[in-house]
């Protein structure tokens, strides 16, 4: 357990000396960021060795006191949020398009990566509200560095977070009132499935569902991870929005009555189709590099819901695998694709999909890391979206009844391919190339293909990885 | 209908209209002005559950208070947020 | 020691000596040619020598085994049987004519090493789809095949090739994925275990026979992608814009054959013969195929450019090898399997020979081919070759293969597809044989172009660039023998045979 | 050294063109390449398995039809082969020719070697395609429309041959040698596939067509070897595929002998209206073929007696062969030649010989045909024969009577002493072989016996009148069109670049639906919190209403 | 029968200058009534027993937000202030009727419920080192989330810093007002370290007095008493950063050197939540200072 607190805390510390010091920020910043991954695996290990901990804080017990708990499912995202901290810190020190070193950029990255894992750590309904908005105003803040072309996007955002915190916010009155308490473990053997409780749920859903940029609420986030600068879009696209994700999760398997889980889950499923579909469709049709990728985001997280959806509407707890696994995968595959989006067109000096005619001679490096992340997001095999894909696929074609979800899963699929190789195939015009306003930065090119090949080698350690998730009871 | 009912009601009543408020609106100040109400009615809701006994319930004023300090963070950050992305529509339109 | 370390490990050096040449290449310079061809000559040889190997191994029993684990049930593995190594026989012996074809043909141009890297890649996957173990395996270089032949394709970056690009991807990655969904299917169903002749999913027959058909439909519109079956096909003739050796390969080995092999695999391997029978599963394959052959050549009369043409020619062809597949007899099997080889040899020889008219006389469409004899008789040769034995002209190889199908085909009674057999075989000459007219017997232009690449030479052995003309007689000369010499013992035929006899358990 | 002698029949001529083509004066020796053949028909070694070709391959002799046929065809080919080296020399497409020639040659020489239905079906094919080359070598529309004749149902003919030889393979459970398939019955599909196949190559009515167009285009000595040795393939062939002795040919045993009969006179009546030589002369073919084609009818409908048909049509083939080759040769010599008296003269050697003239091939042959239905149950049609023979006689005649014609064009040049030379010897044959060779000495002694000498001469005699009657007063016959294959093939060229298969195109405008779908976006971007907001309350609806 | 009365207007009137604010067509009057609003819910809360709200309200949402929104009103100086019509608001009312009944029926049986929570932090409260029971929530039960509260803070202030955003023109001040705030600010300091002490065993705390602390610095800083408050000076920075690194220092270091995580060791608890909540009261108060009224010049020195 210590280990994962060091792994939350040396952040927000590396942040608070940071704001004092603001000296080789890059460098510190990564060291930190690795520190907090090593801690981050430590606490893995331990989850590994010794199973689920909990830990009270202050040394008070829940009712009254904010317990912690690690699983399986929250060590890997401690360490999934350290790595991709790390990775992003790595590419954003050495690129020289990112805007970290004119920004509070390093400190605002550190403040996030420490609520994420706040918010991983944490088992108390009240506690999330805070870490959720944590996490909405870093984010927000983050977006707005990309200075007054993105204070429109990052206002929607930041309002329609604070609006979604006050949804949640309410749900938690209304279920304290109900109850009495707050942490979740204890709430899993008291809740009964009465108006109150239903409404409680449905308004904490729906705020962590427009956190989560879930269809049909995830209108913000195309253009505010589109306008952020590159760095921060890998961020907020590959782990903020995951966060409201676990809070969902943990909401309906933990908190809520089966009845009720099902029928909701029921919803969310269709909203993962949904999502699947329209944010593939945008995608498919959205003229600009990064709002495509954004849209991507939007259609992945499809994807996380349809196994969450169906994981509740058929009460089968092996989906979790499925479903973290796809957050993991796609997180990984999106930072990714977002650096190497922000690096091409920074490079390139437009926003344009159409830009990229000619990428593959001019930018290769950049190229095929998009086409190695696009892989993973589509996913083919080798690749972690593909182990993903493959679990939800192992569980939704068991029984033919099943399996009207797996035609959702090939659309989303197919629409998925169709919005990377449309940037792939535009990169292979050699008749009228672009040249590009600056020579390419190979190097942070590299960096920023770095967190696609995890992606892929998650394939390596799959089975480790499902039965270590599966191992949850 | 107790009083505790009624502020209650009071509550939610507030909330809805604050989220419809910011259905309407157009202006960002309006609308953090709406969310703001939105808040308060959440926070209404609270105080009125913690006062349903005897004793106020502590721990749900300390909850209210953590609300409001985190509603005004983010208040103050989204007046800022909208004053500067207003003064560069100004600098934008000039 | 040493005996069971290549057991274990030569598949999986099989599958890299195409990759690591292909990664190097990726990383040279433009300039690097000599150390480019050297990197990709090794790397055949090594394959060739590897391969030539493992079929003196695996005809005296040995069985070559690599696995990893992967996913719950279903481990990465590669395994090399007398069905894998037929494909990979094929694919590294046309891989060497390709390669030396591609050197020259490439002389001089643009982004090679992302040409040969890419190639090598191609070849890769190829090796690794023959290799794969099971369903899994298959589907991760089934896909890679995919990736890496995209690049190929859209290698001329202009527009068409871009078209032809996207058009292709729609339909492979389309198919990718329902065959993805179709072997996850079955992997709910049994797992992914390893292929075994006969097939693995007898068991499951009485409870899962729907999921079961489903998932045999699914596989074979998967696959059937790439094999270019009827409604499927629509990318082949569009993928014919990429530059000629991409073609050929395309058509005679990699991703036509994939998706054959596929099918073979899934009908023998996964599913075998009697569970396939049992459902009843393999008689709307063989419509199916049987339209396809027709329909090909119908569209193939059409077209009035050569590389199209050929195009679909390829789809009418490679439907043969599917429609011996789903006739589920031994004889057909033979024809299925020798076909597999066989059409390779054919094809790639046709389209050699339309990349030499195209990059040495400027030739593209049918009726520029006039006396093209005159001027190259060697490739015009080659190509009567290949066409001649596309319409099943003895004694070249196409003739062995519609000999075995025909006889399949009323071994299991369904005379009607020898019927087939004859209507394409009158469209195949209906639109081969006025190239070849034209090729020998019209009248050549007044003079020909010399503003193409290779236009220096003179009929004979200088007709065109000598990689390019010795790679078309290669294969040319590859499909004459082995249809003349198919009773010897290393004929392809011979190996079909074997495979057959295991497969059927003869 | 047998093997050697097999292998050397089919690849010599091919080696033979390798060297021709390197070292073109070599080719005055081409000849020589049938040498192997000639060697195997009078030492008769044995068969030979070729394990390592495809399945079953097995080349030998193994009847009278198999080494009469090979060797009237080595000595066509080879006497041809001088005469063409002659009459192509200086032809500035002359390598091409040759290859087509000898491939044709090898094609030729391997099915007649043939054991199996595979050897047999790739040199029937090799043969068959080369042959097209040599329709075409001379460049022209005719040529051309000829050719594209010649291969539309050569290739159909291959694709029916195909057909019906996997099916044969089949019925006879995977037999592959001729011996064995003859104590197998054939179905009627199967025969019929068969015969049709054949029968496109063997000319008789009413597969015909193509011949009156090929022949008259092609060099004289391509002629005479595709009338000469060609067409004999296709009987051959039905002969070794189709069992003599099965349901099948008891059945349509009269059916065949119908067609055979109504085609011996359906090539006189239609060649006697031609003007061209060489077309009277493939009209011949057409009507002589039949013959051929009535002896198998003969044969299945009596197998008791296999031994006399198998003589008869071994007869018959080397007869019409070496006859007609000479005629062609002497066509294409007539019309492009200027002939000595003497040179002219020997032309009625063959010509006779046809028409059944006694002490030549032609009487023995007719002689025993005659002896041979009259024991048959077909004997009822004996009379019809004999007016065959009179409009066989008839047939020559005008052939004859055209070359003289021919003859009589100004500026012809002498031929050359090659030519002439093989012209001579092939025209002797009808002489030569009947005297040379023992079995048909028997029945040449037996052709003269007064009655069949009556019976031979009057029709000859009778038709000598007639010719001369016409010749006196000449009168002038309808020309009859000996073209309806070229619209046939005209018509199919025309669909094989017309096919009616429609095109896709664009189906719907898409302009509209993007400007549609841009206003959205606009929309929703701008308006995302209220959009938001609204979503979340139908959300919060929908879900409170199905929760409880 | 007069608590009746008296809840019925107070919820009356708030429940009309929510919507008067909402709907009301000057943004300038809509900002005065959301104030007015806020003053009155303070009273509300006051009423129903829980003072401690009533001040963090009044101080906090009323007074600190209003400022703020008066600020941000003058700043944006927007034309367009007016609320604009929408297509629908009829099918929007449609829709808050049906949410709100069915809120309502959501929140109506909670007034019967309880929880045990009360009794739990009672006993709780001697272990706690404070003797108000809010207070001891907010520092040790549930200090975490304090210091997480700290965080947002911090936050709220770093997103602000990024923000470009022209300085403030301050107008020559009013000499009265410069006299009168040079009288009220010690007062005001004076009752924010009172209500900060009152904290520990009575109504008040932290946040109540920082909020206080930063009125009296805005008026300062308004009245230019005191100067531009800029992130060059190392001591706003020290201010602003002080709250959260003690907790967290404080954190750790029972985390480290003590049982658990925020456990604080029982001889020290009473100093240990006192300092925080010094340190976290002037780091309220610089930052809520610097919201207001903070320059953006450089970001780094």
């Amino acid at each position: 357990m210590n280990f994962a607190l060091l792994s939350m805390t040396l952040p927000l510390m590396t942040a608070l000396v940071l704001l004092f010091i603001h000296r080789r920020a890059g460098s510190v910043v990564i060291i930190a960021s690795l520190m907090s991954l090593a801690a981050a695996l430590a606490a893995l290990y331990q989850v590994h060795l010794f199973g689920v901990q909990q830990m009270h804080l202050g040394g008070w017990q829940a009712p009254l006191g904010i317990r912690f708990q690690l699983t399986p499912v929250n060590s890997l995202l401690l360490v999934f949020t350290a790595l991709v901290h790390s990775l992003v810190a790595l590419y954003a020190n050495y690129s020289r398009h990112s805007i970290t070193n004119t920004t509070d950029f390093w400190p605002l990255a550190l403040l996030l990566h420490s609520s994420l894992a706040a918010l991983w750590l944490s088992a108390d309904l009240f506690n999330w509200y805070v870490t959720l908005e944590l996490l909405g105003l870093a984010a927000v803040a983050m977006v707005a560095l990309s200075g007054p072309k993105a204070y429109r996007p990052a206002l929607h955002y930041l309002l329609l977070s604070l609006a979604a915190s006050l949804s949640y916010l309410l749900g938690v009155a209304l279920i304290y009132g109900r109850y009495g308490f707050l942490d979740i473990a204890l709430l899993a053997d008291v809740t009964q499935a009465d108006a109150t409780t239903q409404a409680a749920l449905i308004l904490m859903t729906l705020g962590v569902m427009l956190k989560a940029a879930i269809w049909p609420l995830h209108l913000w986030l195309p253009s505010a991870h589109a306008n952020a600068p590159t760095a921060v879009s890998a961020l907020l696209s590959a782990v903020v929005v995951k966060g409201p994700f676990y809070i969902l999760w943990l909401l309906w398997t933990e908190v809520a009555p089966v009845e009720l889980a099902q029928t909701t889950g029921f919803f969310l499923a269709i909203a993962g189709i949904a999502a699947l579909i329209w944010g593939g469709w945008c995608a498919i049709r959205t003229p600009y590099l990064k709002v495509l990728v954004a849209y991507s985001t939007v259609a992945q997280l499809g994807y996380a819901t349809l196994a969450l959806g169906l994981l509740l509407y058929w009460q089968q707890t092996q989906l979790l695998v499925a479903l973290w696994l796809f957050v993991i995968a796609h997180g990984l595959a999106k930072v990714s694709m977002f650096l190497v989006a922000g690096e091409m067109q920074a490079t390139l000096g437009s926003k344009r999909v159409t830009a990229l005619k000619g990428a593959t001679q001019t930018m290769p490096v950049a190229m095929f890391a998009f086409s190695v992340a696009g892989g993973s997001i589509i996913g083919l095999p080798p690749s972690g979206g593909f182990v993903a894909k493959w679990t939800l696929l192992q569980l939704t074609l068991a029984s033919p009844i099943h399996w009207p979800w797996a035609v959702g899963i090939l659309i989303g699929t197919l629409a998925s391919a169709i919005y990377v190789f449309r940037v792939i195939v535009i990169s292979f015009n050699r008749a009228d190339p672009l040249a590009p306003d600056f020579s390419p930065d190979r190097f942070s090119h590299w960096l920023a293909m770095l967190p696609a090949l995890m992606a892929w080698l998650m394939a390596v350690v799959s089975v480790q990885l499902i039965q270590f998730l599966g191992g949850l009871p | 209908m107790t009083a505790i009912q009624l502020y209650l009601c009071l509550g939610v009543s507030l909330w809805v209209l604050g989220s419809l408020g910011l259905l309407l609106a157009k202006n960002f100040i309006r609308r953090i002005i709406n969310i703001n109400i939105s808040g308060n009615g959440v926070f209404m809701v609270m105080v009125a559950l913690a006062s349903r006994e005897e004793t106020i319930d502590p721990v749900l004023q300390a909850l209210v208070v953590t609300g409001l300090v985190v509603a005004v963070c983010a208040t103050a950050f989204a007046l800022r947020l909208s004053v500067a992305y207003a003064q560069s529509k100004q600098v934008s339109e000039r | 020691m040493i005996q069971d370390w290549l057991t274990t490990y030569l598949p999986l050096i099989l599958v890299l000596s195409s990759v690591i040449p292909g990664l190097i290449i990726f990383s040279l310079k433009e300039s690097q040619v000599g150390l480019r061809t050297t990197l990709n000559l090794v790397g055949v040889f090594t394959q060739l020598v590897l391969v030539g190997y493992m079929l003196l191994a695996v005809t005296q029993g040995t069985t070559f085994l690599f696995s990893l684990p992967f996913l719950p049930a279903g481990d990465l593995i590669l395994q090399a049987d007398a069905l894998s190594l037929q494909f990979i026989s094929l694919s590294s012996v046309l891989w060497l004519a390709t390669t030396v074809y591609a050197i020259g043909y490439l002389e001089g141009t643009a982004l090679r090493s992302r040409f040969f890297g890419y190639f090598s890649l191609c070849v890769s996957a190829t090796v690794g789809l023959a290799l794969s173990g099971n369903l899994l395996t298959f589907l991760v270089f089934y896909e890679l095949l995919t990736l890496a032949t995209f690049p190929l394709v859209v290698h001329s970056g202009t527009p068409a090739a871009l078209r032809a690009g996207r058009i292709y991807l729609a339909y492979t990655l389309g198919g990718g994925a329902i065959a993805m969904v179709g072997v996850a299917l079955l992997h709910s169903v049994s797992g992914s275990p390893q292929f075994v002749p006969g097939g693995y999913l007898s068991g499951f027959l009485t409870d899962h026979s729907a999921s079961l058909t489903v998932a045999f439909v699914l596989l074979i519109v998967g696959f059937g992608v790439k094999a270019a079956l009827l409604p499927l096909h629509g990318w082949l003739p569009q993928a014919m814009v990429a530059p000629a050796p991409v073609s050929a390969l395309l058509h005679a080995v990699a991703v036509v054959k994939a998706g054959a092999f596929g099918i073979i695999r899934v009908v023998y391997d996964v599913f075998g013969i009697e569970a396939s029978d049992q459902l009843h599963l393999t008689q709307g394959l063989l419509w199916l195929a049987a339209a396809t052959i027709l329909y090909g050549s119908i569209k193939a009369l059409k077209q009035q450019e050569i590389k199209k043409r050929l195009a679909y020619s390829t789809v009418s062809q490679v439907s043969y090898i599917t429609l011996g597949v789903a006739l589920l007899g031994p004889i057909a099997a033979i024809g299925a399997l020798v076909h597999l080889v066989h059409q390779g040899l054919m094809k790639i020889t046709l389209f050699f020979c339309a990349g030499n008219f195209a990059e040495t006389l400027n030739v593209h469409r049918v009726n520029e081919m006039n006396g093209l004899g005159q001027r190259m008789p060697f490739t015009m040769a080659a190509f009567t070759i290949g066409a001649l034995g596309m319409i099943g002209v003895p004694p070249i190889a196409g003739f062995i293969s519609k000999w075995y199908l025909g006889l399949g085909a009323l071994e299991v009674g369904q005379d009607w597809v020898v019927w087939v057999f004859v209507g394409s075989g009158l469209l195949n000459a209906a639109y081969f044989l006025p190239l070849v007219y034209r090729g020998w017997f019209a009248k050549p232009p007044n003079s020909w172009p010399d503003n193409a690449r290779f236009s220096g030479g003179t009929a004979g052995w200088k007709e065109t660039h000598w990689m390019l003309l010795i790679s078309t007689l290669f294969t040319a000369a590859l499909a004459l023998i082995s249809g003349i010499f198919a009773g010897t013992g290393w004929s392809p035929l011979a190996w079909a045979q074997f495979i057959v006899s295991q497969e059927f358990s003869l | 050294m047998s093997w050697l002698l097999w292998c050397a029949i089919p690849l010599l001529p091919l080696f033979g063109w390798m060297l021709v083509s390197r070292y073109p004066h070599v080719s005055k020796w081409l000849a020589l390449v049938t040498l192997p053949a000639f060697i195997a028909v009078f030492t008769v070694p044995e068969s030979l398995t070729l394990p390592g070709l495809w399945p079953g391959a097995q080349w030998g002799i193994n009847s009278l039809v198999n080494q009469a046929f090979l060797g009237f065809s080595a000595l066509l080919w080879a006497v041809t082969t001088v005469y063409a080296w002659g009459s192509e020399q200086g032809h500035p497409r002359i390598s091409r020719f040759w290859f087509f020639w000898t491939v044709a040659m090898s094609g030729n020489f391997l099915l007649l070697i043939a054991q199996d239905p595979a050897s047999f079906y790739a040199g029937f094919t090799l043969m068959s395609l080369a042959a097209y080359g040599l329709i075409v070598h001379y460049q022209g529309p005719l040529p051309r429309q000829a050719g594209r004749l010649y291969l539309q149902l050569a290739v159909l003919g291959e694709m029916l041959l195909y057909a019906g030889l996997i099916m044969r393979v089949h019925e006879t459970g995977g037999l592959m040698l001729f011996t064995d398939w003859q104590t197998v019955p054939i179905q009627t599909t199967t025969a019929f596939l068969l015969l049709i196949g054949f029968g496109l190559k063997a000319g008789f009515w009413p597969l015909h067509i193509w011949l009156p167009l090929a022949h008259p285009v092609a060099p004289a000595a391509a002629s005479a070897v595709l009338s000469g040795a060609m067409l004999k393939a296709g009987i051959i062939g039905i002969w070794q595929f189709i069992p003599v002795e099965s349901t099948f040919s008891l059945q349509y045993a009269s059916l065949i002998f119908y067609i055979a009969l109504f085609s011996a006179f359906y090539g006189v009546a239609v060649g006697l209206l031609q003007q061209k030589t060489k077309t009277v002369l493939a009209f011949s073919s057409v009507s002589q073929i039949s013959y051929l084609l009535m002896i198998m009818a003969l044969a299945w409908q009596d197998p008791q007696n296999l031994s006399v048909w198998l003589t008869l049509l071994a007869f018959y083939a080397v007869h019409h062969g070496l006859a007609k080759g000479a005629l062609f040769l002497g066509a294409g010599l007539t019309s492009s030649y200027q002939l000595a008296r003497w040179q002219f003269a020997l032309l009625f050697v063959p010509a006779l010989a046809l028409a059944g003239m006694p002490l030549t091939s032609g009487a023995v042959v007719k002689n025993l045909l005659k002896d041979s239905i009259d024991s048959s149950v077909f004997a009822a049609y004996l009379p019809l024969l004999t007016l065959a023979s009179l409009a066989s006689a008839l047939l020559v005649m005008r052939a004859l009577s055209c070359m003289w014609r021919d003859q009589k064009q100004q500026g012809l040049l002498p031929a050359k002493n090659t030519q002439v030379y093989s012209f001579v010897l092939l025209s002797l044959m009808p002489i030569v072989i009947p005297f040379t060779w023992p079995i048909m000495q028997q029945n040449l002694i037996d052709s003269l016996s007064l009655a069949s000498l009556w019976k031979l001469l009057w029709p000859i005699a009778f038709a000598a009148v007639i010719a001369i009657i016409f010749i006196v007063k000449p009168l002038r016959l309808p020309k009859l069109s000996s073209s309806i294959g070229r619209g046939l093939s005209l018509q199919v060229k025309f669909w094989q670049n017309h096919l009616p298969i429609p095109e896709g195109g664009n189906l719907v405008n898409l302009a509209k639906w993007r400007q549609i779908e841009r206003r959205c976006n606009r929309h929703l971007k701008a308006n995302a919190i209220s959009f938001s907001v609204v979503m979340m309350a139908i959300s919060m609806v929908l879900l409170g209403i199905f929760l409880s | 029968m007069t608590d009746w009365l008296f809840d019925g207007v107070l919820v009356s009137l708030l429940l009309a200058l929510a919507i008067a604010s909402i709907f009301t067509k000057h943004l300038f009057n809509s900002i005065m009534l959301y104030i007015a609003f806020g003053l009155l819910l303070a009273i509300t809360w006051a009423r129903l027993g829980a003072v401690d709200l009533a001040l963090a309200e009044a101080a906090i949402g009323a007074g600190i937000t209003g400022v703020l929104l008066l600020s941000a009103y003058a700043q944006s100086n927007s034309d367009n202030d007016q609320l604009q019509k929408r297509q629908m608001p009829w099918l929007a009312f449609a829709f808050l009727i049906l949410i709100l009944i069915w809120l309502i029926q959501a929140v109506w049986s909670l007034a019967g419920h309880s929880t045990t929570l009360i009794d739990l932090s009672q006993q709780a409260l001697p272990e706690s080192g404070v003797s108000h029971p809010t207070t001891a929530v907010l520092l040790n039960f549930r200090a975490w989330d304090t210091l997480l509260e700290l965080g947002v803070l911090l936050l709220a202030f770093l997103g602000a810093r990024q923000l470009a955003i022209q300085p403030y023109k301050l107008p020559t001040s009013w000499p009265l007002l410069t006299v009168w705030s040079q009288i009220l600010a010690p007062i005001i300091v004076v009752v924010g370290g009172y209500i900060l002490w009152r904290g520990t065993s009575a109504p008040g705390g932290a946040f109540q007095a920082g909020a206080l602390l930063a009125a009296g610095a805005i008026l300062l800083r308004l009245t230019q008493i005191i100067p531009p408050l800029s992130w060059h000076s190392l001591w706003l920075r020290g201010l602003v950063l002080m709250g959260v690194s003690l907790f967290i220092l404080v954190a750790a270091a029972t985390a480290f050197w003590g049982d658990a995580w925020l456990q604080y060791p029982l001889a020290f608890n009473g100093l240990l939540i006192f300092s925080i909540e010094i340190a976290a009261t002037l780091s309220i108060a610089a930052t809520l200072t610097w919201l207001v009224v903070g320059e953006r010049r450089t970001l780094h020195p």
